[in-house]
């Protein structure tokens, strides 16, 4: 067994390996707390607000949205690509880490992962339902039909944004399930209701812990880890392209790919701190997600936004550089125009909060931790709106300049994605093991 | 397996079991398998498991995808393949032949990976032969959990005899050994 | 697009119904659950295996969900594939083999086929516009002021024709018109409906691309009652595209004798060396010919 | 125009009487069949209206599951010149104004779609005016009499009714026939018919807006009381004082045709007509001039005075005593006297005023300088304008005092737009008043018998706009109601023997024997829609200039602010104000759709801290508007007070949308005056009474922010180089091999910035061609609105003195000088001027403004941005370089809106037709009726845009190859081209190397939109060119 001389050990408590199951089984075991109750009945309520405000959009149409002729993409896209930025921890953690060996990923993985999937799935709603005829959404699939072959676009980075979400989140959630067998098989055999025997047994696909399976189960992990590592480096590039490709000054930069997988590790590392802090003391993982955890994590975002930060000054200076007049006033109006709010929020949120995370105490302290993590959050929803709106509302012509505010409606849905993304979450918290436990076991030092 | 009569080794700690197999192959003892709550470092390569083809399986995979997705997009939206042909599209003014290569990059990354992991995913269950609802052979309820068990064969034994496997497995940590006979299997199993 | 659909608030009466209905039905089941459990604590024995796990579990205990499950799906994928096939297609109006009475049982069999009558002698505009239009009832009266098939109906004209005459006011005894009469047209059914989104112009393939009514109509002189022959679909409409050519024609010398519309368009192609066949080269795939 | 545009009537139907002319458009309309099925009402096809002789009926759904039933129905008897399916154009007269304008009307299946101008007028020339492209609609109004009404029934019997109107009138002794200004003499036998058979009786003309001013003025100054024939295509000096002759002044189609005749430069004639504009408020013949001064409104006359003097001082006429003497800035007026006496003989003096003293100052004016018989004349005037304000007074007074017991009114309105029509309406219902009309407007309420008028595109009648000139009128389409023409309800009400022929109206025998009376052919009259030509005496000026002088002299110049009312292009006078398009377009100065609003200059604002979207309380004329909102008006002078007439209609419509209560009616701040009746110079109060309204403007920046899309220059540079601000073309590399659009057709457009008044014809025309939607202001509002067409206007703003100022560039702010005269284009550098401006509260940069209109569509881009981001190929690229979009295959990404550099994309946010929340023609059958058949109802959710109407091209193609021939150039048009009375829009096929197209894209003016972004438009502009003797400076490159 691996055993790093120096390290702190993973996983603090001297837990033994039944410890761990009993511990990380116990909210599946057990009737949900009140807390969780709390919770998801908020998240629920939210989920009812999303799926009121998507009927009245579907019923109405786009037109209940603050977009117009100029900003044709408002909130809309804004919450598409913070979500797929946040859906990028997950995977990144797993796949990424799990090259690296980084062991310490082990007991955030899960939930990382979780989160991705649940993040892709609300990022998904945004361009399914800024459809003006959503109920058509399934004509960007290359399926061929009697119209005479009739197929789709290959230049459009609409249609590469259909492949990759699709394939990362099938690919993310084949990634997630498979790690999650062998524990799903645990709850199986701990389970002592039919029931729970019953779906984890359906779930757990007969997994019986054989050293064949487990040879065999280590080199597909890998092998996932390895085309998910390129997958999740290439959903965000491809994402930025969206813009990247595009005629608007401010859209056309070919820093994008490269700034935009930045910025998704930068919030995604957010997101997964948000939910790290709060689930560590709300379902006692204090030992497994230990203060360690919290600061490499920190260590990351850090980085990350710094590199983003890097990326806003090059695009000013490219901006410059390049002698364009409509990309110079497209940057000049970002950050001295009527929404010049939003760019320096973005700017504070994104290069200048994490800057604080230099300091240890900082990066130890969970509370503090947390507030950073919503920070980064905000930031990096701005740092989207930035983009978007900021660059259409005052494009080419001058006749067409205009201004965008979102309408309730936009903001109910993006609440409502709030509320989807947590009820997804509570209900994993609730129904599955949180905490890779195989994994777990695997690094636990119980013999000393 | 469960049809068989089996000697289970049962064990609390992975490395205990590492060492017993060890041990084991080392006097020539054959062992049937071993089920572990998580993954044993090295247990593989101390029961002899040949390394599994998975990857060549994985590439061929990923390889199918990416033809498959640079083919969707010749056959789509090039002239190569004489089909484009009978519907030319002018979009934009781009390309309708191989230069428009860089605009299929994507997609057919996105084929690649897709079919490359749903590839070794639907490989792996193949293998392993697992499904959804398949009754699993479970010999002890806490090999998910904490137990690690060794499973051998009356007869794998060959040359070592019953009493000095128990000694073996025994000194090496095994905390309790017991049988399994398929005729009275709900014996052993609650 | 959402046409009635949007409209129809019985569409949402019977979604709110449906809704309430599986609601009741979900709590019946939970008091139904709760109450065997409560028998079940107070008489463990008592209770005797129910219907459910005597007739049903006993069969199916052994089988695989996931097949099972995946035999349902395909079942309900066919079913209700097959179901939303059939009504897609109606809705979008692809309707072939449509054959609907009509107001006048006129066949074409007997007027196009026996009596060799032209198309374009009652469909005058074919060739002309967009629509090939249905003849107004003079155009019927031309003939049938004379011919009243009196001999087929004992001395009194056509009960067919009665229709016609008295839509149009005529006295077929007398041979007039009453000058006062109401005239009321023919409410024909149609048969070929083009969705509104698709521009459809007959003169372009009569008289330009000289297309034989049979290709689209079929044996439209054999009908004793008219149906359609074609799916009327976009795919449909392509192929043939791909395949027809156009008026480009050069005689033995070289000489241009198709439509001078094209010369240019063939003199560019011949230059280039390109051959100049059919009316998707023209562009006659291209959105903007038939959608705007 | 070629042969798409057979406008012939059927000659057969004269030489035999066979076929009846009522046949030609069916029977009739079968209403009961449109309006009796609700099911049909949630049809949304575009080709349910194919009721006429055939076609789609009723989508009842049957009782199986098969497909909804459709029915095709018939003629019973096809008329023979009737093709379902194919337009037919015929030669008609638009009834806006009582004009006899020209025009021709699309018709299909019976029913018009389109009105254009008939190109062969000398009145129109191919061009038609906003709203007499939108007049169309007015036939299909819901709002309209289907029945005569007595006492407020209705009463489908007009044989009664007729009973009931006779009896009434002959008990009375003093009936007041009351008449807008009568061109026709058909409808003047008809009041003659009435006057000798009811003794009392007496005919007053009533028009809402006066020119009597320059009757009268005619009248003492020549003896010929008419409006002169002006010739704005001959005049190489053109002065106007405050008259708007491009936007409504008299008869604007036919003025800027003219005028643009004289505005085009080329390499080999680089002539331009220098055009100046003496006003107060910003018209938009202001923002086409070459020089603009704003002047106070109440020194109108003075400067007049002034200028008469100066030219008279270097022509050796006799002076104007006792006015004070008044110069423009720089002396300005000075330059103008002697440009005009350099261009004697060719140059052309008008005024807007209503004053008759006014314009005998600007007779005299024109007869100093010898402009009679050149640029102006007599002979052949405009008889547009009888209306006598002292008859109408007496006509007033008489219903007051009871001296007329019965009116009857004719088609006039004067309780809305005469300014003491409140009172009227008072005195009105005291008597009996009959009225003919097409709608129950605010003057029929009052009435106790409406006898329901024919709409002119149901009528026969002539008209004779100018002397000696006659246009004839011929209904395009069978009577929709029970309605009768009112020529004949006046003949039958004064007793004669009207014979009406089957389905035929006796007018159209009149018509026949009037145009035979009157030398002309009758066939052929009525195929081309006139006759005769415009010629009769041309009196010599006999004028004097004593009365003058003494009103000018006796005028008060205060300090303190004066109003000007106007018209606006859309709604006009306001007789026409509930039509949507009028409004949804938006005005070609404010880019303001359908408000009323009070404009002033940013100086007056400033200094009452006043801002725009300020609610005022308005008190002119002892009149008081308690809330209008405020408009700052870039240009126009201090201390004036700009209100547009022809809002706050207050007639019942069936229709609740935004036009229902729309805007305060400002008539009665109208002032009348033994002068004349005055539209300018009261003096007024504003009072701020609120704040925070936001105007549904369709552009809300107005600089062009010192880019180059938009390209200027003067014709002293344009003479040295053709090619003048178009001298660097970018390199553009492209990466890959160009498709090849030489074979077959290219399209193609060219703007001529020289050309465009910005008058907003062509978008109204594109929106009837195109079908495009009416969203109501709130949409605009929320920058939402579907035009395909629209016209940008920026303003470059006249730095007014040396100013040294800071300039905000991004964070920093940047010492910066202006000099005095140079043109300032962008955000920063106006607020820097507005911030120095703060200290002396002058705002003079605001006061000269210079202002372009570009239209802009769909520059269908070889290269276009959108198509590349489509993921469902709902957009693309034909072969004759259309960018194609594809309604039905959208999905709505609204990817490619964004990506479009031009911002032409329009999306469908919502569902705009059949939806009551858009309660305009798009939701009642009736007002369906007007959408073109050949082309799509664009569903909710799906994008849309220009297409170069290519359902003209395809129906053009088509032609050709039926007649087995070439396309020749201008068969195919889009419907901007042909509403352009400038030709300021041109569309072909590039790859036709005669077409006019190809020789504008060669053009050294031309240059296309932000070519070096490579998108490679297919539309090309042409650099605009200004007869400025000044360099027009390089926009201040900080």
């Amino acid at each position: 067994m691996y055993e790093a001389a120096i390290r702190k050990p993973l996983v603090t408590g001297d837990k033994s390996i039944s410890d761990v199951s009993n511990d990380i089984c116990r909210p599946i075991e057990n009737k949900p707390t009140k807390m969780w109750w709390l919770g998801f009945t908020i998240s629920f309520i939210c989920l009812t607000i999303f799926v009121i405000s998507i009927g009245w959009t579907v019923w109405e149409g786009i037109g209940t949205w603050g977009v117009n002729k100029t900003v044709m993409w408002g909130w809309d896209i804004t919450n598409f690509v913070f979500w797929v930025g946040i859906g990028h921890a997950g995977t990144l953690i797993s796949a990424i880490l799990l090259l690296f060996r980084q062991k310490w990923r082990m007991s955030i993985n899960r939930s990382a992962e979780a989160m991705t999937i649940f993040a892709v799935i609300c990022a998904a709603m945004f361009p399914l339902f800024h459809m003006g005829r959503v109920w058509l959404g399934y004509w960007p699939l290359p399926l061929p039909n009697a119209y005479g072959s009739l197929w789709v676009n290959f230049n459009s980075p609409l249609l590469w944004d259909v492949f990759a979400i699709s394939t990362y989140f099938s690919v993310s959630l084949l990634f997630w399930y498979l790690g999650l067998i062998p524990d799903i098989a645990t709850v199986r055999d701990r389970a002592t209701s039919k029931m729970r025997k019953f779906w984890y047994g359906f779930f757990s696909m007969g997994w019986n812990g054989s050293a064949r399976n487990w040879h065999r189960y280590e080199i597909v992990a890998l092998i996932l880890a390895g085309v998910s590592t390129p997958l999740v480096l290439s959903v965000h590039t491809i994402v930025s392209m969206d813009f990247a490709t595009s005629v608007e000054p401010g859209w056309h930069t070919t820093i994008f790919p490269p700034y935009f997988v930045a910025g998704a590790i930068f919030s995604g590392f957010g997101m997964v701190l948000t939910l790290l802090v709060i689930a560590r003391s709300v379902l006692n993982l204090q030992d497994y997600i230990t203060i360690g955890h919290l600061e490499a994590m920190t260590k990351v975002v850090m980085l990350t936004g710094s590199m983003v930060g890097l990326a806003y000054l090059t695009e000013f200076f490219i901006a410059a550089y390049s002698g364009v007049e409509y990309e110079q006033y497209a940057f000049l109006n970002r950050a001295f125009g009527p929404y010049s709010w939003a760019y320096w929020t973005m700017m504070s949120c994104n290069l200048f909060a994490p800057q604080v995370f230099w300091f240890k105490w900082a990066r130890t302290t969970p509370w503090f931790i947390f507030i950073m993590s919503i920070i980064v959050n905000i930031g990096m929803w701005f740092e989207r709106f930035v983009i978007i709106v900021t660059s259409l509302h005052r494009d080419y012509l001058t006749s067409s300049w205009a201004m965008y505010s979102a309408t309730i409606v936009e903001v109910a849905i993006f609440v409502g994605t709030m509320g989807l993304f947590f009820t997804c979450f509570f209900l994993f918290s609730k129904f599955l093991p949180v905490i890779n436990m195989a994994e777990v076991k695997s690094i636990i030092k119980s013999r000393e | 397996m469960l049809d068989k009569k089996l000697i289970i080794g049962v064990y609390d700690d992975g490395d205990n079991l590492l060492h017993s197999v060890e041990k084991l192959r080392k006097r020539g003892v054959e062992i049937l398998d071993c089920f572990t709550p998580y993954p044993i470092h090295n247990l593989d390569k101390a029961l002899g498991i040949k390394r599994s083809n998975l990857t060549v399986g994985a590439f061929l995979c990923g390889f199918t995808g990416f033809c498959l997705g640079l083919l969707l997009q010749f056959y789509t939206m090039t002239s190569h393949l004489h089909t484009f042909k009978s519907w030319p599209m002018i979009i934009g003014g781009k390309p309708q032949n191989y230069m428009m290569i860089p605009s299929m990059v994507p997609v057919t990354f996105e084929c690649t990976i897709l079919f490359t992991a749903f590839g070794i995913g639907i490989l792996f269950f193949i293998r392993a032969k697992m499904i959804h609802g398949k009754i699993p052979d479970i010999l002890d309820p806490r090999q998910t959990d904490d137990r690690m068990l060794l499973v051998v064969t009356p007869d794998q034994l060959g040359e070592v005899s019953r009493s000095e496997f128990d000694s073996i497995i025994t000194s090496a940590g095994a905390i309790e050994i017991r049988e399994h006979n398929p005729e009275h299997s709900n014996d052993n199993q609650h | 697009m959402s046409g009635t659909f949007y409209n129809n608030s019985t569409f949402v009466a019977i979604v709110i119904l449906v809704l309430v209905l599986l609601l009741i039905a979900g709590l019946l089941v939970g008091v139904m659950r709760m109450v065997r459990g409560m028998i079940q604590e107070k008489y463990p024995e008592e209770v005797k295996p129910g219907w459910y796990e005597r007739v049903v579990k006993s069969k199916t205990k052994d089988w695989n969900p996931t097949i099972v499950t995946l035999v349902v799906i395909a079942i309900m994928v066919l079913v209700l594939g097959g179901w939303g096939y059939n009504y897609g297609m109606t809705e979008v109006g692809v309707q072939q083999d449509y054959s609907p009475d009509q107001p006048i049982a006129y066949s074409h069999e007997l007027h196009a086929g026996k009596m060799g009558i032209d198309c374009q002698y009652c469909h005058t505009t074919a060739s002309l516009s967009r629509h090939a239009s249905i003849p107004s009832l003079n155009t019927c009266m031309n003939c049938h002021k004379g011919a009243q098939l009196r001999d087929k109906y004992n001395g009194q004209p056509s009960p067919e024709l009665m229709k016609i005459y008295k839509a149009v006011g005529f006295d077929p005894e007398t041979s007039t018109y009453d000058p006062n009469a109401k005239k009321t047209p023919i409410k024909w059914v149609r048969i070929h409906n083009l969705p509104d989104l698709a521009y459809f112009n007959h003169s372009q393939h009569v008289a330009v691309g000289k297309v034989e009514c049979q290709v689209c109509h079929g044996p439209i002189q054999e009908m004793e009652k008219v149906y359609q022959f074609s799916t009327l679909q976009m795919g449909w409409c392509i192929n043939c595209h791909r395949q027809r050519g156009i008026d480009v024609n050069e005689d033995d010398n070289g000489k241009y004798i198709g439509n001078k519309y094209y010369e240019q368009v063939h003199e560019e192609m011949k230059k280039k060396g390109e051959h100049y066949v059919t009316v998707a080269q023209n562009g006659g795939l291209e959105c903007a010919k038939c959608h705007y | 125009m070629g042969n798409s545009n057979k406008y012939w009537r059927g000659v057969e139907e004269l030489e035999s009487k066979t076929i009846s002319n009522g046949n030609e458009f069916s029977d009739a309309l079968p209403m009961d069949e449109i309006f009796g099925d609700a099911e049909e009402l949630t049809a949304n096809r575009r080709d349910f209206l194919k009721f006429f002789g055939f076609s789609v009926s009723a989508v009842a759904l049957a009782a199986c599951n098969k497909a909804p039933i459709k029915y095709a129905i018939p003629y019973i008897e096809k008329p023979e010149t009737v093709t379902p399916g194919m337009p037919l154009y015929y030669a008609t007269n638009c009834g806006v104004y009582n004009e006899g304008f020209p025009i021709l009307a699309k018709v299909r299946e019976g029913r018009p779609i389109k009105l254009d101008g008939n190109p062969n007028s000398f009145l129109s020339q191919g061009g038609l005016c906003a709203s007499g492209q939108g007049s169309i609609l007015s036939l299909y109004d819901t709002n309209r009499l289907s029945n005569p009404v007595v006492d407020g029934k209705e009463n489908a019997n007009w044989a009664e009714v007729d009973k009931k109107v006779m009896g009434v009138l002959k008990a009375s002794s003093g009936l007041r026939i009351v008449t807008r200004t009568v061109t026709s003499p058909i409808m003047k036998a008809s009041i003659d018919a009435m006057l000798s058979a009811y003794p009392g009786s007496s005919h007053v003309v009533y028009d809402p807006i006066s020119y009597s001013g320059i009757t009268k003025a005619n009248e003492a100054d020549f003896g010929k009381k008419i409006i002169p024939n002006y010739m704005f295509d001959k005049a190489e000096v053109i002065v106007s004082f405050g008259a708007d002759f491009l936007g409504t002044w008299i008869s604007p189609v036919r003025f800027s045709a003219d005028y643009t005749k004289g505005r085009v430069p080329s390499p080999e004639n680089p002539k331009m007509s220098k055009h100046y504009q003496i006003e107060s408020l910003m018209s938009v013949t202001g923002t086409n001039a070459d020089y603009r001064f704003p002047i106070p409104v109440s020194k109108h006359g003075l400067y007049l005075a002034n200028l008469y003097n100066k030219v008279a001082a270097q022509l050796g006429g006799s002076a104007i005593s006792g006015v004070a003497s008044q110069e423009l800035p720089g002396n300005n007026l000075e330059v103008i006297a002697k440009d005009l006496v350099n261009a004697r003989g060719k140059s052309l003096v008008i005024s807007g005023s209503n004053n008759m003293h006014d314009q005998q100052i600007v007779n005299a004016i024109n007869n100093l300088l010898g402009n009679y018989g050149s640029t102006l004349n007599l002979a052949g005037g405009m008889n547009s304008s009888q209306f006598d304000e002292q008859a109408f007074d007496a006509f007033v007074a008489d219903v007051k005092g009871g001296r007329a017991d019965a009116v009857l009114f004719v088609n006039c309105n004067p309780v809305y737009s005469y300014h003491r029509g409140v009172a009227l309406a008072e005195s009105l219902k005291k008597v009996k008043v009959i009225s003919t009309n097409i709608v129950a407007d605010e003057t029929s309420a009052l009435a106790q018998i409406i006898a329901p008028d024919n709409h002119w595109l149901e009528s026969w009648d002539v008209q004779q706009p100018a002397e000696g000139y006659y246009t004839i009128s011929q209904p395009v389409i069978s009577k929709v109601f029970n309605t009768r023409a009112a020529s004949e309800t006046l003949r039958i009400w004064s007793g004669a023997d009207v014979k009406t022929a089957d389905n035929d109206q006796a007018s159209h025998n009149w018509v026949i024997e009037f145009i035979n009376a009157n030398g002309g052919n009758a066939d052929k009259s009525i195929h081309d829609g006139f006759f005769g030509s415009a010629t009769g005496s041309s009196p010599s000026y006999s004028g004097s200039l004593d009365n003058a002088a003494s009103d000018i002299a006796g005028r008060k110049s205060g300090n303190g602010m004066s109003l000007a009312l106007y018209q606006k292009v859309g709604p006009r006078d306001g007789s026409w104000a509930l039509n949507p398009w009028a409004h949804e377009m938006p005005d070609p100065v404010t880019k303001v759709a359908y408000d009323n609003y009070v404009t002033v200059s940013m100086h007056d604002a400033k200094i009452n801290g006043w801002e725009q979207g300020d609610w005022m309380k308005v008190t002119a004329n002892g009149h008081t508007i308690e809330k209008l909102p405020l408009l700052v008006q870039p240009g126009q002078a201090r201390n004036s007070v700009g209100l547009a007439i022809g809002y706050g209609r207050e007639a019942a419509t069936s229709q609740k949308n935004d036009l229902t209560d729309l805007g305060q009616n400002a008539y009665p701040m109208v002032s009348a005056t033994s002068n004349g009746t005055e539209y300018q110079g009261m003096s007024v109060t504003l009072e701020k009474v609120g704040s925070g309204y936001v105007f549904a403007q369709t552009q809300t920046h107005h600089m062009i922010e010192g880019r180059d899309f938009m390209r200027e220059a003067t014709l002293d540079e344009y003479k040295e180089h053709n090619n003048v601000r178009n001298e660097h073309k970018p390199h553009i590399v492209s990466l890959w091999e160009e498709y090849d659009y030489t074979k077959g057709h290219h399209w193609g457009m060219a703007v001529d910035m020289n050309a465009c008044t910005g008058c907003g014809s062509c978008i109204v025309s594109c929106s009837i061609e195109n079908n495009v939607p009416v969203v109501g202001r709130n949409e605009i509002r929320r920058r939402r609105e579907m035009h395909w067409i629209r016209v940008d206007r920026y303003y470059a703003f006249e730095v007014d003195a040396d100013t040294h100022t800071k300039v905000r560039i991004g964070p920093s702010y940047v010492d910066q000088d202006f000099q005095k005269g140079e043109f300032v284009t962008k955000e920063n550098e106006i607020a820097g001027l507005d911030k120095a401006s703060d200290e002396d509260k002058d705002y003079g940069h605001y006061d000269n403004v210079k202002v372009v209109h570009q239209p802009v569509m769909c520059q269908h881009c070889d290269h276009a941005p959108c198509e590349t981001v489509c993921p469902v190929l709902a957009t693309t690229h034909s072969s004759e370089g259309l960018n194609q979009m594809t309604y039905n295959r959208c999905i709505g990404t609204k990817y490619c809106g964004n990506n479009c550099p031009y911002k032409v994309r329009r999306f469908n946010w919502f569902r705009y037709n059949l939806n009551p929340k858009y309660d305009y023609h798009f939701n009642n059958e009736l007002g369906r009726m007007v959408l073109n058949p050949d082309v799509t109802v664009r569903s909710r959710g799906v994008m849309e845009k220009c297409s170069f109407c290519v359902q003209n091209i395809q129906m053009a193609k088509l032609q050709a190859k039926r007649e087995n021939r070439k396309l020749k150039d201008g068969e195919a048009q889009t419907a901007c081209a042909k509403a352009c009375p400038n030709n300021a829009i041109v569309f072909g096929d590039q790859n036709d190397p005669n077409s006019e197209i190809a020789k504008l894209f060669k053009n050294e003016r031309a240059y296309k939109m932000l070519e070096e972004i490579d998108t490679a438009p297919s539309v090309v502009y042409l650099t605009k060119i200004r007869n400025r003797k000044e360099e027009v400076k390089e926009v201040h490159q900080s």
